[in-house]
């Protein structure tokens, strides 16, 4: 490689790209409004990132095998009104373990969502686009349906406190930044599913061809991706709490949307477990800076789709 | 308009309602800073609170810096907003939640600061604040049942009406048609139904219009902003003038409506005293001398003459010429 | 310019060239595809381009119709010069061209195809019935019978084909090339084809063909130009034309050391497949053995069913019939991986499609067979140092140039790439290779590394299928070689028997009667 | 889907069905025994107004629809219609609104310039989504969701999200409320597109050329094709449709709104999958979109004045949604057998 082209590869390397922009945001924020470098706001920049990363990390894995999850949003939603039902409900305060049991029930309903659209997407061969958007509706339909539409309020004490715990004085959600971006690491370098899902998002015949089990592998991505966004919904359940029918009508775009800006590719097969916490931390911060400098929302939202157009194009020179 | 009180309300002492007169604040001690979080301020009900928050800052002198959420669906977002405001040391945090309930962790977090926190337009019922503002959504849906039963007594007409009072789940349809339930109760106006559904203006469009169809023998319609837009058009176009309208709440829009005489009447929160008043709240609740009875009910305001005085309108409503502003230095 | 005036002035230039191509340059990465290769055509000539795969054959008429922009070199058209052809210059200057990978539209009809492009409108509304006038009249002519309304899609092979070529005489080219139009017709379809090859140069269309197949290039060249790793090597006009020569020419040595003395010792019986049929169709009777310690060839036209043979005994494709023995017992091959674990391994024909994930570093298509093994995960989890070092094992004995494992495979060249794929067979036991298309489009050099290999990896006993359009490869290599045609083994060759001319007879249908197998 | 294997009358059946989804879909017989079953359950469902609601819902679903199937055959997704029908319908209004302030004797040409402008920026909108995706080479769906969040941004940046009134009654009387031999205006419109996107795909070079991008995007580029022109013409015409049905919005409610088409995008996907549009591109009827549309106003219709809770009506879209995709696909693997046979 010449110098040129190293140089070149640097400079469009996503992280560098992501570091880059988040730098010169924090740069054009802290020079606007002397709270932005506060410790108080990074520090809620980054618990607040922690979340969106979650769920942006569960739509990378979709998305590394060239599909979407549009469902994901309407999970979350479900997800955070059944864990506060049980939470609620006699028998789960009755039971030994009611906030185990309650996430435990608010995980089997994301997984199970994710068996249904790992299995239409993977046995039938279906565009992943129609089939989440059809589980979208149904997982709305339900979700709406358990709660009658109305936020579940009440949940114990003890489970909000997880959201507000600290351990070694550092803050549960930022444990979580590190911990989910490490296992995601993992699982994606280190682990052979993680090397299949790879293979099979940039070529999925190559990869049947060599031996790998394409569907299962592209199943079990949409598995991981509803149990990501179960595990989310529930700790923003704790953040909030209490269970919220509405709490992901606007998580999924984005998910997908901080998943590409940090550079995971929409083509399949490139990006790595650093991208989804690089979008999260781009975009809370973008929010965040531009909440502090007072720009209007109107504004914010032209800002964000720029930075999508941004990604894209620079995924795009990637390539 | 720089005076506005005495304002009338009902207190609430003990669980008893006592009604009472706000006494508006002359200035603020200090030029505090206050944070204020809405659902968005996407239309002219949240415009008329923007204009109220914004006047009654800088008629105290305080900093006060507004944040909208981007809508009803952006909770995560309103979340994250209530973290900022409290992490950049605001002398006070106001909030028209988009769920109590989510934002029931938030509540807490300001009490443990020690940051007062005020609830103004969208009701709380246990949240721990340190005031709060609101109208009730009954009593709204309880002033335009009475008035029906009054325009009906006087005129001798047979009312029929479907109520389209915003989406299923938001707390507030619900307790707007309780309201209008009572309202009209004992008399000889019926409610056919209530149509549920989101409140952009083309979903209430279909939804008017199947209703129509649905119940030939409808002749009244009672519903929120965007229905009364879709209305409006509807009935004209099948000739259906037997059908009244009336609006379930108060925007710019209705009072336009009415003085065109679409309309017959709305139930006005008095959007903006209440979000003046909620500013006043929060510099009280800073300076110590929050009254002892601390939650306001203000009392709707049923506007039926089309000829209101432009003082008046800026009681309830924004300047036509209002734009939002999101910060009140 | 409309066809007749370009017709016209292609005949009053009798005596000059149409077309004069110097000195072109194409490099696709480290690939030198084309080196100053320069070419000449006269009105009214069949031109053949000769060379083995991978020569740049194709790459030089991608040139010609303004696919590829050289990067150095000079075109003179019609007596005007010119850098390089966009698409639509090369359009303007009657150039129409049969690519060898169709250019077709799947979910169109036959008739759209054809008019792609250059649809025939009245007052802007397609002018069906004149297209279809015209289609017909030039599918009459070629004789051809493809139903004008038939979604491509649905065509087989041999008929895309035909679209294909009606595609590009439906324009009155002035300079019409064909790039192995032949490939996947059978002789009577392609007679006819050369018929319409002769009476276009009589009509004075400069005709540039590309073929492999001696017997066309015998009966209709006027003149020979052989291309050998991207380089010009020397034209022969048809008086010269003897086939020793133009092989020499087109394999740069005499051809006995491009192909290994291969020890065959076949003992063992590994593999037997009987009356073996696929669901899809495309294999519909096939039978054949393979025992340890040979290369048993399969010989067949383009489509004609022989990959799917091989990927059928994978498990890549669904049976609908027939048995497959492994060492004596029957099998069914279910997935990929089930197969791998047998110690069978199947290379795809096809390195960007169905073999490599080209995005991806060579280590990981290197490991992509293994790393279900003990020595490659553990737990689920991949043993790294372990993959590194076997994957560079296998690398350096297929002797990957660069030896480097970082690399995305989509930039190494083409027998580097094919290398890689081989490479994933030994990273693991495997002990039944089978091979489709092994050195497709790669250069002679690495076809020699790679056929060392394969010589090396049957004298140490394993198994060898080799499923090739490579004629001669089928046939030095082979110790047997099956002929498939239509799905079908249609002959077994042994001995003297594995001649050229045995195995175009079994292509086209009058095939020796298939002998038992019985070479000891 | 569960077929007995191997029995002859059972497999003749199902093929024959296949072969009727391919020619004509299924929608259109499904909505035909939706709105008998109504006739007979519920007499309110043909009265004269009904129907016109009918008639009315499918216009604007089947127009957006139309839009995007253009797109969807060239293998794309439209993911920003929403945003542009909101977009149009706050640009007729405003500028009829000015333009009345300047010209208050020439109403109808105030109108029309209104309408025009409303459309054209649709059209405008959607060259730049074609020209980011064709040019730039984004992809459709995460560049039409960024388009989607700029153009709404720009809009309540301009409106503030206050409706914009003082559109020309003459919009509202003939645009939004006209009649033509007792049937809404609209619905002939749609017709004419259905009919005029029907033509130019099936009728015109441009139509092959679509087609021809969407099945073999090379290979057209190959036959002298400009993906690019197309690209940017198909999210042209997108951009259109969607204008259409918010200028039509704006004329119908006598004001310009920018809180419309929150749900456009979905539901003329919804309706271009069920009327059998293969989201792999290169397919595509518009006739059997018009009856997807047709399909989608019965069904929502039916649900409404059957007062079925508009909880279940979204669980009954997402179940139609994917059994018409999975019809689709088994259709298509019959087609392909088909080949090889
Ligand atoms: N798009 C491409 N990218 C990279 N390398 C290429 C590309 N196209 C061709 N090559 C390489 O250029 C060389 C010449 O290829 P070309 O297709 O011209 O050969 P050919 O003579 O037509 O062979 P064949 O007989 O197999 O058709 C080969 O080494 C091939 O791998
Ligand atoms: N792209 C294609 N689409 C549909 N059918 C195809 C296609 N390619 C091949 N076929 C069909 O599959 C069968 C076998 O084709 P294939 O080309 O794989 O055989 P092959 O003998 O391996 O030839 P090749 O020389 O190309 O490797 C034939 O019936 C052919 O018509
Ligand atoms: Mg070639
Ligand atoms: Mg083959």
């Amino acid at each position: 490689m010449t110098t040129m082209q190293m140089t070149r590869s640097f400079f469009l390397n996503s992280a560098v790209v992501g570091l880059v922009m988040i730098a010169l945001l924090l740069a054009g924020f802290s020079a606007a409004s002397p709270q932005m470098l506060t410790k108080g706001n990074i520090y809620n920049i980054l618990v607040q990132s922690s979340y969106l990363m979650i769920f942006a990390s569960a739509q990378s894995m979709v998305l590394l095998t060239r599909g979407y999850d549009l469902s994901l949003g309407n999970t979350v939603s479900l997800v955070s009104v059944i864990t506060a039902m049980v939470l609620v409900s006699p028998w789960g305060q009755a039971a030994g373990a009611p906030i185990l049991l309650a996430a435990l029930c608010g995980l089997g309903a994301a997984v199970l969502i994710g068996g249904l659209n790992g299995t239409l997407v993977a046995a039938t061969g279906l565009n992943p686009f129609i089939v989440t958007l059809g589980t979208m509706y149904i997982v709305q339909a339900l979700g709406s349906t358990v709660s009658g539409g109305f936020p579940v309020s009440g949940v114990p004490a003890q489970f909000m406190a997880l959201s507000r715990l600290d351990v070694l004085g550092v803050p549960v959600q930022i444990w979580t930044l590190g911990l989910a971006t490490l296992a995601l690491h993992m699982l994606l370098k280190w682990s052979v599913y993680g090397r299949s899902l790879y293979l099979v998002g940039a070529n999925p015949t190559a990869a049947t061809t060599a031996g790998v089990k394409t569907r299962m592998v592209t199943a079990m991505a949409y598995v991981c991706c509803s149990a990501f966004a179960g595990l989310g919904a529930i700790l923003l359940t704790a953040r909030t709490g209490s269970g919220e029918p509405t709490l992901g009508a606007n998580l999924t775009l984005e998910a997908i949307a901080a998943a590409v800006v940090g550079g995971i590719s929409t083509q399949g097969g490139r990006g790595g477990a650093v991208a989804p916490l690089i979008g999260a931390v781009l975009i809370t911060l973008l929010s965040n800076g531009m909440d502090l400098v007072q720009i209007d929302g109107y504004v914010q939202q032209i800002c964000l789709g720029m930075i999508i157009l941004i990604a894209l194009t620079l995924d795009r020179f990637r390539r | 308009a720089e005076s506005w009180g005495p304002f009338p309300v009902k207190v609430q002492r003990e669980g008893v309602e006592t009604a009472s007169e706000f006494q508006p604040l002359e200035s603020a001690t200090q030029p505090w800073k206050i944070c204020v979080l809405v659902p968005h301020v996407k239309d002219s009900y949240w415009l008329a609170a923007d204009y109220g928050l914004i006047e009654e800052a800088r008629r105290l002198g305080i900093d006060l810096t507004l944040y909208e959420a981007g809508g009803y669906g952006n909770l995560p977002r309103q979340v994250n907003q209530f973290d900022n405001c409290l992490s950049s040391k605001v002398d006070a945090i106001l909030v028209a939640p988009i769920s109590e309930a989510g934002l029931s962790g938030s509540f807490e977090k300001a009490r443990a600061a020690g940051i007062p926190t005020i609830a103004f337009i969208n009701p709380v019922s246990e949240a721990p604040v340190a005031g709060k503002v609101f109208t009730r959504m009954r009593t709204k849906g309880v002033e335009a049942g009475n008035f029906l039963v009054e325009v009906a007594a006087a005129n001798g007409s047979e009312y029929k009406v479907v109520g389209f009072p915003g989406a299923q789940g938001s707390g507030w349809a619900e307790a707007a048609v309780e309201g209008f339930q009572e309202g009209i109760q004992g008399s000889n106006i019926t409610l056919l139904d209530v149509k549920f559904g989101d409140t952009g203006v083309a979903e209430q469009l279909s939804l008017v219009e199947d209703a129509l169809q649905t119940y030939p023998e409808m002749n009244l319609i009672w519903g929120t902003a965007p229905t009364i837009e879709a209305a409006i058009g509807v009935v004209d176009e099948i000739g259906r003038d037997d059908v009244s309208i009336m609006a379930e709440y108060g925007t710019r829009e209705m009072l336009r409506l009415l003085q065109q005489e679409q309309i017959m009447g709305l139930v006005s929160d008095y959007t903006v005293v209440q979000a003046r008043m909620a500013v006043d709240l929060a510099v009280m609740a800073i300076e110590g001398n929050m009254p002892a009875a601390n939650a306001f009910d203000v009392e709707p305001a049923l506007i039926t003459d089309p000829d209101v005085s432009t003082d008046d309108i800026l009681l309830h409503f924004a300047p036509a010429n209002w734009r939002p502003v999101f910060s009140s230095k | 310019m409309n066809d007749k005036q370009q017709m016209q002035a292609a005949l009053g230039t009798q005596d000059e060239h149409v077309l004069q191509m110097s000195d072109i340059s194409k490099t696709y990465g480290v690939n030198r595809a084309l080196d100053e290769v320069s070419f000449d055509l006269r009105p009214g000539e069949v031109h053949v381009l000769f060379g083995e795969n991978g020569a740049g054959k194709s790459t030089l008429i991608k040139v010609l119709t303004g696919n590829v922009r050289p990067d150095a070199g000079t075109l003179t058209i019609n007596g005007q010069s010119c850098g390089f052809l966009t698409l639509r210059g090369a359009k303007a200057a009657g150039i129409s061209a049969v690519f060898q990978e169709f250019q077709l539209a799947p979910s169109l009809s036959v008739v759209d195809n054809l008019f792609l492009g250059r649809e025939k409108t009245r007052r802007g509304i397609l002018a069906r019935a004149e297209m279809q006038d015209q289609a017909r009249q030039v599918l009459a002519e070629l004789g051809f019978a493809i139903d004008l309304e038939a979604t491509v899609g649905t065509l087989t092979r041999a008929q895309r084909q035909m679209v294909e070529i009606c595609k590009a005489l439906l324009l009155h080219a002035s300079i019409l090339i064909l790039d192995e139009p032949t490939a996947s017709l059978n002789d009577h379809e392609a007679d006819a084809l050369l018929d319409v090859v002769r009476k276009l140069r009589h009509r004075g269309v400069g005709i540039i063909y590309v073929s492999h197949r001696m017997r066309e290039i015998h009966e209709i060249a006027d003149r020979v130009t052989v291309l050998r790793s991207g380089r010009y090597i020397g034209t022969l006009p048809r008086a010269g034309l003897q086939e020793a020569k133009l092989v020499e020419m087109m394999t740069g040595r005499p051809i006995a050391a491009l192909y290994p003395e291969i020890r065959q010792d076949p003992r063992a019986m590994r593999i037997r497949i009987s009356n073996l049929s696929t669901v899809n169709g495309a294999v519909k009777d096939a039978s054949l053995t393979l025992r340890a310690g040979e290369i048993v060839g399969i010989a067949g036209l383009m489509g004609s069913g022989k990959s799917e043979i091989g990927q059928a005994l994978f498990g890549l494709l669904p049976i609908r019939s027939g048995q497959i023995e492994m060492d004596g017992t029957l099998i069914k091959p279910r997935n990929p991986s089930a197969m791998l674990a047998r110690h069978l391994c199947y290379f795809p024909p096809d390195r960007n499609v169905g073999g490599l994930a080209v995005s991806r570093p060579v280590l990981e298509n290197g490991s992509m067979t293994g790393l279900s093994l003990n020595m490659f995960s553990r737990f689920g989890f991949l043993r790294r140092r372990n993959e590194r070092s076997e994957v560079m094992k296998a690398m350096k004995a297929v002797r990957l140039r660069p030896l480097d494992l970082t690399l995305p495979v989509g930039s190494l060249s083409g027998g580097n790439m094919q290398k890689v794929l081989l490479a994933r067979g030994l990273v693991r036991n495997t002990e039944v290779f089978v091979f489709d298309e092994p050195t497709v489009g790669i250069d002679v050099g690495a076809k020699a590394e790679i056929y060392d290999l394969l010589k090396s990896l049957v004298e140490k006993g394993a198994a060898v299928l080799m499923i090739s359009s490579d004629l001669q490869e089928v046939l030095r290599l082979s110790n047997r070689v099956y002929v498939v045609t239509e799905g079908r083994t249609v002959a077994e060759l042994c001995g003297d028997q594995k001649t050229e001319d045995n195995v175009l007879k079994g292509f086209f249908g009058h095939a020796p009667k298939i002998r038992k197998e019985g070479v000891a | 889907m569960t077929f007995a294997p191997n029995s002859a009358p059972v497999l003749r059946l199902r093929d024959r069905l296949f072969a009727f989804n391919e020619r004509v879909g299924l929608a259109l017989p499904l909505s035909v025994l939706i709105v008998t079953g109504m006739l007979l359950a519920e007499p309110r469902f043909v009265a004269k107004m009904n129907m016109f609601n009918v008639l009315r819902d499918f216009s604007v679903i089947t127009l957006a629809a139309l839009g995007q199937m253009l797109v969807l055959v060239t293998g794309r997704f439209d993911l920003s219609v929403g945003a542009i029908v909101a977009l149009a319908s706050v640009t007729t209004a405003s500028v009829s609104n000015q333009l009345m302030l300047v010209f208050p004797d020439m109403i109808g040409f105030v109108a029309v310039l209104g309408v025009l402008a409303g459309l054209s920026v649709g059209a405008i909108a959607g060259v730049g989504n074609g020209w980011l995706i064709s040019t730039l080479k984004l992809d459709a769906f995460i560049a039409t969701i960024a388009t989607s969040s700029i153009i709404l941004g720009a809009v309540f940046v301009w409106t503030y999200g206050v409706p914009v009134y003082g559109v020309p009654k003459v919009l509202t009387q003939w645009v939004g409320r006209g009649q033509i031999f007792g049937l809404p205006g609209l619905l002939y419109l749609t017709l004419v597109a259905v009919f005029i996107v029907w033509f130019v795909l099936e009728r015109t070079a441009y139509g092959r050329h679509i087609l021809a991008v969407g099945s073999n995007e090379a290979a057209a580029e190959i036959a002298g094709i400009s993906p690019k022109a197309i690209i940017c013409g198909v999210f042209a015409a997108s951009g259109f449709f969607a204008a259409l049905v918010g200028v039509y919005f704006t004329a119908r409610m006598g004001s310009g709104q920018s809180a419309l088409g929150a749900n456009t995008a979905m539901q003329a996907i919804t309706a271009a999958v069920i009327g059998g549009v293969s989201l792999r591109g290169g397919s595509g009827n518009p006739i059997k979109v018009m009856f997807g549309g047709l399909f989608l106003a019965v069904v929502g219709n039916a649900l409404n004045l059957a007062r079925v809770d508009s909880k279940f009506q979204v669980l009954v879209f997402g179940v139609v949604l994917l059994a018409a995709a999975f019809l689709d696909r088994a259709t298509d693997r019959a087609a392909r057998q088909e080949g090889q046979r």
